[in-house]
């Protein structure tokens, strides 16, 4: 009974935010056309369909690659390999990086020190240079394992921004007073703590989710991208090796980074009006 | 009721815990059954420290804190939740002791998950109605409300029904009416007064002298974790003997006297003692012989329960 | 006459619609006069001392006339404001712990914003030097950070930039609540001593805490949800208080010496009134123990006998 | 002060320790022998491969043990000695590196520091007006959220081919003998600007962003409010601001840097840029893995020096940071 209240306020000023309309609007239309787009088209990625380096035409809505393979389709499967990466990516990140963030701000002292000093040293090394390492030796690559190695490795952002969250949320009289009402620690964390920082935690996982589309999209690009299937990144990739570019096939390598922009650029914008949304201060003036 | 032996905290301070800091030292007093003491102490005294200790919140560096004889520190599990039902704490800031995503009565709601879980609701309402009523606020217009809709007042008072829930011996008062205004502030203080007359015994924590004598039958006096002084409210009062008492009275503003004649008064009174221990680098009195400086003063009795940790006297 | 204030109102703009925080304020303080103005949180104390100097984007002039030293206020307008701020008002802020630009040396800081408002630093310099004595403060603060002082330190050096171009005018906002009791005795006295070395002409000392300015201050006007309930000298206020709100306020404050057991005092019932839409009339009304149908009407803020001034009905009718 | 950097550098000390035997653990944890698996997988003629097999076994020290293994490398990682390219035969990994180093310096200083230059400016200057704020930020968000590749695509075939106003492969023109004449040096610059321009772009979004959220931050502290109600200048109070809401961009850089490099590689493939990235892509192309794990090392150590750097400038900048040491009492 005492959460609808709550609930319903923030969902009142969360549909007036616009920014937040806009970025979700955009999200789901590409959520949609993962699920509604392979429908209309019968191919697979690597099918031949038809003639070469064909402009978009109502036949082929995306046009064709120099082997004749249906752009289209590519690019549908390629956002759900996206979607996927970022899914998995993000919420791995989000995972390790809460986990990491709770225990350090929670605990504090020795604990706090070594997983704080750990997190800068994978904050530091640039963890693209990992991943290419890794992917570069594994014989056969797929998403899922792609995207659990960004995971493993996006994390430290996550972590930072949600220790010092908790050790704010730490030191608050509310903890002491639970303690004093002879909860225990693990409680404390989950019915206190926790829904304080739900909407940090959504937050959090937006910026890995844009985050981990980002460098899955860099390392197909680099040519590491998964072995079988489609990624957006995959596309780009191939365009530039049969050198689309000269060849002014602008419909091969435009859609897929129009879709990664958009879809990244949407989850910050909305990332900035949830900020709008969760702030009591501006929801107080 | 309880007593605190030599209680001390050191915190590690600097970027490798090099240095460390005396919070409190070698604090010794007792709170009998019925009665308010009220420890005054200006920020940075680790007058709130003791509070969070004796509420087993933050652990002791050394000294020992006995509630009916038993000492708190070797409480563990199930016999540290039947502690926390004598013993309760209420803390200065009402809206951070609020979780502000939930309604302000899910501290009643906490309350009866770990102590009351197989309590019917309507004795349970029951319960709650009588315990806000004995607060002076009325169920009706606080209950199933948020943080922020209701006033400071109301907040602290709510977080003492809540203790009252529990059949509490001892509660601990850390500044809880720093935050109020003046009109609701009196309120609160005449409530903790009353509560003494249902058996229970008050640590009033404050920096604010009159707050302390209006409502204390005995009082300790903290400088820097040291105890300067102790004894009964109205003999420290008329007859400040440390010197830093001596110039907290000197310095509190009141409402009867300009500071000019509390300071005259003050001096006629106390022209023969001199002395002190951590206040040493800023006591007027001490003469520059070492023993002030070294050796650490220890609490005797000026005259009847009057204590004062002074060399000098 | 130093300050003249003619139905002073001022308004918050929230996303809830318009906070009245300042209903129509009328008052003079003397040259030499340190005003205290009291009332409890949300009274509008602040916002009358802030709209003296600057309005927050927030706020709203509606209506009014400021005269400092017969010279007209563009209160309203905040650029034909400015050659009059720190000039001839100045301010000291409740937040003076962080008024200081942290990343700046203190004398980087005074220099460059004295030099921005056409005053020479070398030639102010030896006074600031003697005020910094006069604080009991060492003149290398001028080389050091804002970091690196005590709250106390920052308090007073904040205090002596404020008045350092002596204005006419000083509001010190709620100065004394964060110091420890010593600090906020010296700290109290010091203003004291600005208005008697002439640094500053007229003071008003903004508090909750009425006891401190019945150390220092010459009158109290006490306020009470946006609107003025009493002014008078200090002693009338404390002794002799007029409008029911200022008797059951200082009533209601323990002196040192009262104990509980002797004399049991009693708070205000109720709380204040919101200000989003506060009731029409007297705002005291709902809580007054003489409130009457008179007191519907909004009463005058008007001069019962020499220097006190009351807002209050029945207040009248026992004079006239 | 000492302590504070002692610390610093053991931390740095510490990752750069934690990457190399990272990037010496990886080939053994693939399954089966590398050193087979990787010259199968490249197309060389029979006694080629002998003689690299027979080299490489010794590079890796199979017969060794594990331990042994370690030492060598880390002995031969101080002589500089990172194993021969596989593809680049005769050519030594290090001296393969050291040809593509200039390059990328040469391309990422610039773009790094007029980015973050430029993007802090703007950002200050977008705060002020309401017009140029609701500007900005969309588009500062979407350039965040661009991929530096696919930028550079876009530039490459908006600039390169359809107006053909700039050259989109290679550092400087194939037809050229590096030289100091002016001609070579305008190639250089041509080839040089496209890759430049994508990156620049990117990353001055990110930062005009993050200082507009800064400096309106910095404008609604205390300090600012009591310039104000001095009636100091607008330009004093937004300098002020300005200075403050930087150093946190400092950091930012820092810890961005990792990022950028990643950026910078996607760039320098897209114009087959002579730089490290483009060498990875060649790499990868021909599974030299001695030529990849190298160019990692030398990332790594891009990376931890200019963070080590940044670290100290930020604490000469910031006196809060220097007093907060010496101030180390209670």
């Amino acid at each position: 009974m005492t959460k609808q209240k709550k609930k319903s306020e923030i969902l009142y000023f969360a549909l007036r935010n616009n920014r937040l309309r806009v970025g979700l609007a955009v999200v789901l239309f590409f959520l949609v056309l993962t699920f509604v787009g392979p429908l209309f088209t019968e191919y697979s990625p690597d099918d031949y369909v038809g003639p070469s380096a064909q402009p978009p035409s109502p036949e082929y809505w995306f046009g064709t690659t120099t082997f004749g393979q249906d752009v289209f389709t590519q690019f549908v499967l390629g956002l759900k390999a996206t979607f996927l990466v970022g899914v998995v990516g993000g919420g791995l990140g989000t995972l390790i990086g809460v986990l990491v963030g709770f225990i350090a701000g929670y605990q504090g002292g020795i604990v706090d020190e070594i997983l704080n000093t750990l997190t800068n040293i994978v904050l530091v090394i640039p963890t693209l240079a990992i991943l290419l390492i890794i992917a570069a030796y594994l014989e056969v690559r797929g998403i899922l394992t792609e995207s659990i190695f960004i995971g493993c490795t996006a994390w430290p952002w996550a972590a930072r921004a949600i220790r010092a969250q908790t050790f704010s949320l730490r030191s608050r009289d509310f903890v002491d007073l639970a303690r004093m009402s002879g909860m225990k620690p693990r409680k404390i964390i989950f019915t206190e703590i926790a829904p304080n920082m739900m909407s940090y935690l959504f937050m959090t996982f937006i910026l890995q989710f844009g985050g981990a589309i980002l460098i899955a999209a860099t390392l197909d690009f680099i040519g590491l991208g998964p072995t079988r299937g489609i990624s957006l990144g995959l596309m780009m990739n191939n365009a530039v090796l049969w050198s689309a570019l000269h060849l002014g096939m602008w419909w091969w390598f435009i859609p897929p980074g129009v879709a990664i922009t958009a879809i990244v650029g949407a989850l910050y914008v909305m990332n900035v009006g949830l900020d709008e949304v969760f702030n009591p201060k501006l929801r107080e003036m | 009721m309880l007593r605190l032996d030599g209680l001390s905290k050191v915190y590690k301070v600097g970027t490798f815990g090099g240095k460390e800091l005396h919070a409190v030292s070698d604090v010794t007093f007792d709170v009998r059954d019925r009665e308010v003491v009220s420890l005054i102490g200006e920020s940075g005294s680790g007058k709130s420290t003791i509070g969070k200790m004796i509420l087993r919140l933050i652990p002791e560096s050394s000294g020992m804190i006995r509630f009916n004889g038993v000492d708190i520190s070797t409480l563990k599990g199930g016999a540290l939740k039947e502690y926390y039902r004598n013993v309760q704490g209420v803390f200065q800031d009402p809206f951070s002791s609020y979780n502000p995503i939930f309604k302000a009565d899910r501290v009643f709601g906490m309350i009866r998950e770990e102590f009351y879980p197989e309590m019917k609701d309507h004795e349970w309402n029951d319960k709650i109605d009588s315990s806000l009523k004995a607060v002076g606020l009325n169920p009706d217009d606080v209950l199933d409300k948020f943080p922020h809709q209701l006033s400071g007042g109301q907040l602290q008072r709510f977080l003492i029904a809540r203790a009252l829930l529990l059949d509490i011996q001892f509660l601990v008062a850390d500044e809880i009416i720093s935050m109020l205004d003046a009109s609701t502030r009196i309120d609160v203080l005449n409530l903790l007064a009353d509560l003494k007359s249902r058996g229970l015994s008050i640590l009033f924590i404050t920096h604010d002298l009159s707050l302390g004598y209006y409502i204390s039958e005995r009082a300790v006096i903290l400088y820097r974790g040291c105890v300067v002084e102790m004894g009964s409210t109205e003999r420290i009062f008329d007859n400040p003997l440390h010197p830093y008492t001596t110039m907290l009275m000197a310095a509190v503003p009141r409402l009867d006297k300009k500071w000019e004649q509390v300071e005259v008064e003050l001096k006629a009174k106390q022209s023969e003692y001199t002395g002190g221990c951590a206040y040493y680098e800023r006591c007027p009195l001490a003469d520059k012989d070492r023993a002030c400086a070294t050796e650490r003063p220890t609490l005797i009795e000026a005259e009847r329960d009057h204590f004062v940790a002074c060399r000098k006297l | 006459m130093s300050l003249q204030v003619e139905n002073l109102t001022v308004y918050y703009q929230t996303l809830k619609g318009r906070v009245r925080a300042l209903e129509g304020a009328t008052f003079a303080i003397a040259d030499g006069e340190i005003m205290g103005l009291a009332g409890e949180s949300g009274c509008g104390k602040t916002t009358l001392g802030n709209s003296l100097i600057r309005l927050t984007p927030r706020m709203r002039y509606i209506d009014g006339s400021v005269e400092l030293d017969d010279e007209e206020l563009p209160i309203w307008d905040a650029e034909k404001m400015n050659p009059f701020r720190f000039k001839k008002v100045s301010i000291i802020p409740q937040y003076a712990m962080s008024a200081m630009n942290p990343t700046r040396k203190i004398g980087k800081m005074t220099a460059e914003l004295l030099e921005s408002r056409k005053v020479s630093f070398k030639a102010t310099l030896p006074e600031l030097k003697r005020r910094l004595d006069l604080v009991e403060l060492s003149h290398d603060v001028l080389d050091m950070y804002p970091i690196e002082l005590s709250g106390g330190m920052k308090q007073r050096a904040v205090m002596v930039l404020s008045t350092l171009l002596n204005p006419s005018l000083l509001i010190a906002d709620e100065i004394t609540s964060a110091l420890d009791v010593s600090t906020q005795k010296a700290v109290a006295e010091m203003l004291v001593e600005f208005r008697d070395r002439e640094f500053v002409k007229s003071m008003i000392v903004i508090t909750h805490d009425i006891s401190i300015l019945y150390q220092i201050a010459d009158s109290i006007m006490i306020m009470y949800a946006g609107q003025l309930a009493e002014k008078a000298s200090t002693n009338v206020i404390i002794h002799f208080p007029r409008h029911p709100y200022t008797k059951l306020l200082i009533s209601s404050l323990p002196k040192v010496g009262v104990k509980h057991s002797e004399r049991r005092l009693a708070g205000i019932p109720g709380k204040p009134p919101l200000l989003l839409d506060p009731p029409a009339g007297c705002r005291f009304r709902e809580r007054c123990p003489g409130a009457s149908e008179r007191c519907l009407e909004r009463p005058p803020f008007i001069e019962i006998e020499k220097g006190h001034f009351v807002a209050c009905w029945k207040e009248f009718e026992k004079n006239a | 002060m000492r302590r504070y950097f002692g610390r610093k550098l053991l931390i740095y000390m510490l990752t750069f320790f934690l990457a190399v035997t990272i990037d010496w653990l990886i080939p053994r944890f693939m399954p089966g022998n590398p050193v087979q698996t990787l010259l199968g997988r490249a197309d060389l003629h029979a006694e080629a491969a002998e003689v690299m097999y027979g080299y490489y076994t010794r590079a890796f020290g199979l017969d060794v043990s594990i331990w042994q293994q370690y030492l060598n490398f880390w002995k031969a990682l101080f002589h500089g000695d990172l194993g021969t390219s596989v593809f680049l035969f005769p050519m030594p990994v290090l001296e393969a590196i050291k040809n593509a180093i200039p390059y990328d310096i040469f391309l990422l200083l610039p773009a790094i520091l007029l980015s973050w230059f430029a993007g802090n400016k703007f950002g200050a200057f977008a705060a002020r007006r309401k017009w140029l704020d609701n500007t900005v930020l969309p588009l500062g968000y979407i350039l965040t959220a661009t991929p530096y590749m696919w930028l550079g695509l876009l530039l490459a075939w908006a600039l390169g081919i359809v107006l053909d106003v700039f050259p989109i492969s290679g550092a400087y023109s194939y037809a050229m003998v590096p030289s100091f004449s002016w001609a070579f040096i305008k190639s250089l610059l041509t080839h040089w600007f496209l890759p430049f321009a994508s990156i620049f772009m990117v990353k001055f979004g990110g930062w005009a962003i993050g200082m507009r959220n800064m400096i309106i931050y910095e404008l609604e502290a205390d300090y600012s409010h009591y310039l104000e109600a001095l009636g100091a200048p607008r330009k004093l109070i937004r300098k002020y601001a300005f200075r403050n809401a930087i150093l946190p961009q400092i950091t930012g850089l820092a810890l961005d840097l990792g990022v950028i490099v990643a950026g910078a590689l996607a760039t320098e493939i897209v114009f087959s840029y002579p730089g490290i990235g483009y060498l990875i892509l060649q790499a990868i192309q021909n599974q030299d893995y001695f030529l990849l794990q190298g160019c990692f090392l030398f990332i790594i150590i891009g990376v931890l020096l200019a963070n080590f750097a940044i670290d100290i400038a930020y604490v000469l900048v910031d006196p809060r940071t220097r007093m907060g040491m010496q101030g180390e009492a209670a």
